[in-house]
């Protein structure tokens, strides 16, 4: 059966293809192909009146087909897709062809040509759709159960609003203590609410869903598997040792005989093998850090059965429907070298500052001396045009502001410098840059070209910038500490791996479209928040986590969503029952079941299968086609593309 | 210069590439309205009802439109010219000729037809004719 | 035996990421050769290697299998192995009909990967031009 | 009976159009209320967007056809919310004031036959005045919904329209009406005002008709421009010198405005790398205090327009004059030399700021929704939860809590959604599997 009464329209894209493609040359050559019924140029297909003008057609002429060439498939399929159902035709008997980025955009300077290839491929679209068949969605059901990976701000964000909303959330978090970088800042901006509070208030609000939210801190994922709807995860939760409550715990802490450099402080103060890292952490538990215990047994002897140093870690297996994921970023750390960075005494990164202020009360000392001069450098790590990070990290200046605006409320008497590129106090936060100015902090700009050189001269620090403000001046700027203003760097977890979520060109998780879907992937199911995706700010991270939540709230509330039917069906008829398809299939959706007459057939498990098509490349009988890329579809469009214009 | 998009013209009123679908509509549509008596003017009714008018500066405002676009069509019917030229024949302020021109281009009354030294020379399209 | 105005004709299947790849070697308006066509399929393990050959028998002057390679969302890794085995095939197919080799070429194009998909495009034409065009069967 | 909703969004901009479609999605009813004739707010005026450069209308279209099709909106064009009064949690009352359009918007088939007829010019609000409009007019091309309707303030009563519209929709008499609803729930998205550029007197804006606005800018690289080109609108010739200066009512106490505008650094970079494709050897210019490409994809851009050769200058523009022939003296002090510089140039792009349009705030008539300084909606708890008013169920969204590029006000709008969604459970409203009603025409057997 060949579908013959076909609507084929080219969209100018408002001048984007049909400054390149003479769309109405491409109407003339396909017109009065004998699939086609009707064929039009229109501004912008993708439209209300453009969808409308398919619409109508179909039932004006009763359509079997439709082929729109316009922009890539990835933009606007569902959009056309919708248009054509809404007209009364199956949508899959619809092709998409794309003219805009694999044409107009690039032939741009060979109109003429660029015009044949786009009657081309439009014909190889009339070819697909004059064979296609009428298919349906498959339908999954969406049980309320999301898995939240990471528990900084952006994952706690997500789980509370989902747990608000009915939805059973797995909040899956590393590190022994929820509250990731925010908890470990100082101050936030531009509340100027201190990091820990923000995250205290966020627990409370946690500990009132704890019937819905799910919380496993000091575990990995070790598996992830399946699709959306049902993804299987495998938690492996570890030993915390502590196991139960004690109202001594303060005095155990005391008593352990362990001190290791304190990571929560980067090092600056020690702590002991069985810790919190900071008042109001939350769970309420301490945790042992088993790779510095030595099993004294100090802590027991004071909370006994709370405390389990032989403590094994836990598996935990469960569903879910989707996926969010919030694992954050990592602070770039300088190279040796870099500005001095490990190669002199005070000059550190700005994470390490924003910890030290928080530990350094009345007066500002850095290893036993006072801190009275401090030079911020900028940019480090980020805006490197030909180097590794070419992005700006977006939140340093305002954040490297709103520290230096802290420490000069905190401490008397400290000087200033901001070396800077471009102060990127964007929007409101231009008033820190503001304050910080009026406040006598001094800013001096420098050039890629020509950075500031960190050198040490006895006590002192010496930064020696080419100040673009005095048009190139040497400054020499004698210092006690150096803060590089460090940019975020992308993180690379396993469950990308599991996931196999694309990256951008940065690095970070990459969104399906940053204006049409900006939280989703390109695997179904599994949404993106938070700096995973970007570098971002407190505010902009809780914003994408909110709207993670609604996205996946489409789905729960209702119910269900629904797949593409592109899936794989084997005829029977050619089926000789070889087997070669069965271990060719990567979700095991293939077995070998015997039928009348004692012959053995390959069966194709509709929800198992993803629609690879690999089962029917090896067929060697050609027995299996994949719905909607079936071979003779193929076949039938390299004759369209190869036939003359 | 900027081949970058043929400008998107208002639509005219009767297309050519009208739909089956609108066509049934309207068709229905005026049988409809045939049914009906013919309704009266609103604007009548309005006028009688309310007393407004055109104010004085309106209408004033309107003749000198008409004398603006009349004398840029009179210049154009010697053929395509820059809005310069169309400014030396006519004596009206530049920007005026602008707005105006660009104005009967929107409207697919005049249409552009090449490049001359920094300009674009424009014409009248049969419309107008 | 190089033809002159000789504009060879290449199919690209393209699989998912591949796809992605060509869609954004427009979005930063790169340039390759005019009389690409490509067919977006979901995954190169689909390709048959006789679908291959097909295209060169029905005119195509070269192919460029696309895959997603690891970055396949529907398989990952395996998809490289997978997709190999079919062109390996449809390499032995070509050598039976008398094909050269050199027109058909396979490679992992990720979906920010604009460099690969237009160097090898840009590789194959100048292979091409030089082989001049196929012999039609 | 008075009609219920589960949520009133107030603007029918990307973020009020993408927080409506986002409740509707998940079962929701929403009322949307917009002032304009269309739905699709600024973004429906604009060119290309970065970083991306994918055409604006390419992206804001389907959104646009997506809301007015979605059986759980209805939508209210040209309609203005009056009053709100919060009665209780998840209790609004709300007056709508539904504007005469002089047309009667069910036989209206939106032909434009009455544009056509219509003798009057009147400078077109979509077009920023650059070219004219009719007195009866569709607001622009892809306006939805794409209905007609009369300027009264600007008609002569001459009656062609109404001689020849096919369908006998024009109605002179037609009236305002009030309309009441109750809804449980607010989301305010009212966008920006864009900064008036002719209260900066030093650059001459309005006084020279080759000084412009970006957003006129956009309107002459847009698709569906009022020009046949990117022209001067003193004479229509092709500019082949412009200058684009940012900060204009942005980072300026003098003007009532200390903050940065978060997107004009990069517009302006994407209209002179839009301007630079048509006109290859133009000789353009950027005029900036910081480049501020902070967000993702942001640097790369502009260091795609620095490779593309337009020039990025540090320095402030202190005055800009007309020459006889309407070209402007851009007179600028140098960061970088420390120079007082004079350039001409055949066209100026002013990069005028967004400013606070935060008036919806006086229709809520028992509840006062707290501005902050700069007269944006407050953000009650930013840090934790940026979408939330100090007043409990009205929730914001995209630039009327501050200025923002698109994806962040499309982010923020899905926040507020699922914001207003807790609102409502927490209140018991919930949406049951059975209530959702099933997706339109989902696709049956095979």
């Amino acid at each position: 059966m060949v579908n013959d009464r076909i609507g084929v329209y080219i969209c100018h894209c408002g001048g984007n293809i049909s400054d390149v493609v003479d769309v109405y040359k491409v109407v003339e050559a396909v017109k009065d192909m004998p699939e086609v019924a009707v064929a039009r140029e229109y501004m912008f297909m993708c439209s209300d009146p453009g969808q409308k003008l398919i619409e109508d057609d179909i039932k004006n002429y009763n359509l079997n087909g439709v082929v729109v060439a316009s922009c890539s498939p990835h933009l606007h399929e569902l959009t056309f897709r919708g248009a054509v159902q809404r007209g009364g035709l199956n949508p899959y008997l619809f092709e998409q062809i794309n003219i805009r980025e694999h044409s107009a955009w690039v032939h741009k300077h060979e109109p003429e040509a660029a015009t044949e290839k786009a009657i081309r491929l439009v014909r190889s679209g009339i070819a697909k759709v004059s064979l296609a068949r009428e298919l349906s969605t498959i339908r999954v059901d969406m049980e309320p159960k999301v898995l939240v990976v990471g528990a900084g701000i952006a994952g706690i964000r997500a789980a509370l609003d989902l747990a608000k909303a009915d939805v059973e959330v797995y909040l899956v978090e590393k590190q022994p203590f929820i509250g990731g970088r925010v908890a470990q800042g100082y101050g936030a901006y531009p509340s100027g609410r201190m990091g820990s509070e923000i995250i205290k208030e966020l627990i409370e609000e946690l500990k009132k869903e704890e019937s819905k939210i799910k919380l496993f801190t000091n575990a990995e994922i070790k598996s992830l598997g399946g699709t959306i709807g049902k993804f299987h995860v495998v938690v492996q939760v570890n030993p915390r040792y502590v196991v139960g409550n004690c109202s001594n715990f303060n005095d155990a802490i005391e008593k352990c005989p362990i001190e290791v450099p304190d990571e929560f402080n980067y090092g600056l103060t020690k702590r002991k093998a069985i810790y919190y890292p900071y008042e109001g952490a939350y769970p309420e538990l301490p945790v042992i850090d088993m790779e510095n215990c030595n099993k004294c047994g100090e802590c027991v002897k004071i909370c006994g059965g709370a405390i389990n140093l032989e403590q094994e870690a836990e598996t935990v297996e469960f569903d879910v429907s989707t996926i969010v994921l919030a694992t954050g970023f990592n602070p770039y750390e300088p190279k040796e070298g870099e500005f001095g960075y490990k190669q002199f005494e005070g000059v550190i990164t700005l994470p390490v500052f924003e910890r030290l202020m928080a530990l350094s009360n009345g007066k500002l000392t850095y290893n036993g001396k006072e801190v009275k001069e401090i030079a911020f450098i900028y940019c480090v790590g980020s805006r490197e045009k030909d180097g590794e990070h070419e992005y700006c990290s977006r939140y340093c200046c305002t954040a490297t502001l709103n520290a230096s605006l802290a420490a000069l409320e905190k401490y008397n008497d400290l000087r200033i410098y901001h070396i800077y590129r471009d102060i990127r106090a964007y929007g409101k936060y231009e008033r820190y840059y503001e304050e910080a100015g009026k406040k006598g902090e001094l800013f001096l700009r420098y050039v890629p070209e020509e950075p500031p050189v960190v050198e040490k001269e006895g006590d002192k620090l010496i930064v020696k910038v080419k100040d673009q403000l005095t048009f190139g001046e040497e400054i020499e700027l004698p210092v006690d500490m150096v803060v590089l203003s460090v940019g975020m760097e992308p993180r690379n977890e396993d469950v990308f791996q599991m996931l196999r979520v694309p990256f951008s060109r940065d690095g970070f998780l990459q969104e399906i479209h940053p204006k049409i879907r900006p939280v989703e992937t390109a695997i179904g199911g599994v949404l993106i928040c938070g700096t995973c995706q970007a570098p971002r700010d407190t505010v902009e991270t809780t914003a994408s986590a909110s709207a993670v939540a609604a996205k996946t709230e489409t789905y729960t509330l209702k119910g269900y969503t629904e797949l593409e039917p592109f899936i794989a069906e084997v005829d029977a008829e050619k089926c000789t029952g070889c087997g070669d398809c069965v271990p060719e299939c990567p979700t095991e959706a293939i077995e070998l079941k015997e039928v009348a007459g004692g012959e053995k057939k390959a069966f194709i498990n509709e929800v198992l299968c993803i629609g690879c098509g690999a089962c029917g490349g090896i067929c060697p009988e050609e027995a299996i086609n994949l719905r909607g890329y079936r071979y003779d579809q193929l076949r039938k469009m390299i004759d369209a593309m190869v036939e003359e214009v | 210069m900027a081949e970058e998009g043929k400008a998107e013209k208002a639509e005219k009123p009767e297309q050519t590439e009208e739909t089956e679908a609108k066509k049934t509509e309207k068709a229905e549509k005026a049988e409809k309205a045939k049914e009906k008596p013919k309704k009266k003017s609103t604007l009548k009714e309005f006028r009688d009802k309310t007393g407004i008018k055109a104010s004085e500066e309106l209408r004033e405002r309107h003749k000198k439109q008409r004398q603006i676009v009349k004398a840029i069509k009179e210049a154009l019917k010697s053929g395509p010219k820059t809005i310069p030229q169309i400014v030396s024949e006519t004596n009206l302020e530049s920007k005026v000729v602008t707005w105006h021109l660009f104005t009967l281009w929107k409207y697919g009354e005049v249409r552009e037809v090449e490049e001359v030294e920094g300009y674009f020379t424009y014409e009248l399209a049969e419309k107008s004719e | 035996m190089a033809e002159e105005n000789f504009k060879p004709k290449i199919l690209i299947f393209a699989a998912e990421m591949a796809y992605r790849a060509a869609d954004m070697a427009g979005l930063t308006k790169s340039e390759y050769p005019s009389t690409t066509y490509i067919v977006r399929i979901p995954c190169a393990s689909l390709l048959r290697p006789e679908l291959i050959l097909y295209a060169f028998q029905k005119g195509f002057d070269g192919v460029f299998v696309a895959s997603s390679g690891p970055d396949c969302p529907f398989m990952g890794e395996k998809c490289v192995d997978k997709t190999a085995k079919r062109v390996e095939k449809a390499y032995e197919l070509l050598k039976e009909h008398g094909i050269e080799g050199e027109r058909l070429v396979l490679s992992g194009v990720c979906s920010t990967c604009v460099e690969t998909i237009v160097g090898k495009t840009e590789e194959l034409e100048k292979t091409l031009e030089e082989l001049g065009p196929i012999k039609k069967s | 009976m008075v009609e219920k909703y589960d949520a009133l969004v107030i603007g029918g901009g990307v973020a009020g159009m993408e927080s409506a479609l986002v409740l509707a999605d998940a079962g929701y009813k929403v009322l949307l209320v917009e002032k304009s004739p269309s739905i699709g707010g600024k973004m429906a005026e604009l060119s290309k967007v970065f970083p991306t450069t994918d055409c604006a209308g390419c992206i804001i279209s389907p959104k646009i056809a997506a809301t007015s099709k979605h059986p759980n909106i209805k939508m209210m064009t040209y309609s203005e919310v009056k009053e709100i009064y919060k009665e209780d949690e998840g209790k609004f009352k709300v007056k709508v004031l539904k504007r005469p359009r002089y047309i009667d918007e069910d036989a209206c088939i939106g032909c434009q036959r009455c544009e056509y007829a219509c003798p009057v010019l009147v400078p077109d609000e979509y077009n920023y005045g650059l070219v004219a409009r009719k007195a009866a007019y569709i607001y622009f091309a892809m306006a939805s919904p794409r209905i007609a309707q009369i300027d009264l303030d600007n008609c002569i009563l001459c009656g062609r329209c109404e001689r020849v519209c096919p369908t006998e929709a024009v109605n002179f008499l037609q009236q305002p009406e009030e309309l009441e609803f109750e809804v449980k729930a607010v989301i305010l998205a009212t966008g920006f005002k864009p900064f008036d550029a002719a209260l900066k007197t030093e650059y001459g804006y309005g006084k020279y008709p080759n000084v412009i606005h970006a957003l006129e800018m956009e309107r002459l690289l847009a698709p569906s421009r009022p020009y046949n080109a990117v022209l001067r609108p003193s004479d229509g010739k092709i500019p082949d010198k412009v200058a684009w200066v940012l900060c204009v009512g942005s980072r300026d106490k003098s003007l009532g405005n200390p903050i940065c505008s978060r997107v004009c650094c990069m517009y302006s970079a994407k209209q002179a790398i839009l301007f630079s494709a048509a006109q290859l050897l133009a000789d353009l210019t950027v005029y900036y205090m910081d480049i501020r490409a902070f967000g993702k994809g942001f640097e790369e851009f502009y260091n795609m327009a620095e490779d593309m050769g337009i020039r990025f200058v540090k320095g402030k523009v202190a005055k800009i004059e007309e020459t006889e022939n309407n070209n402007l003296i851009v007179r600028v002090e140098n960061f970088e030399t420390g120079e007082i510089e004079e350039e001409e140039y055949d066209m100026v792009v002013l990069a005028i700021g967004l400013l606070a349009n935060s008036d919806v705030i006086k229709v809520f008539k028992n509840v006062n929704v707290e501005l902050d300084p700069y007269g944006f909606i407050n953000q009650f708890d930013v840090n934790a939860n940026p979408v939330l008013t100090n007043v409990k169920g009205v929730f914001v969204a995209g630039c009327a809590s501050g200025p923002k590029d698109i994806p962040d006000s499309i982010v923020e709008a899905g926040a507020a959604a699922a914001q207003c969604i807790d609102y409502l459970y927490e209140l018991g409203y919930k949406i049951s599997k059975v209530e959702t009603a099933e997706p339109e025409g989902v696709v049956s057997g095979k």
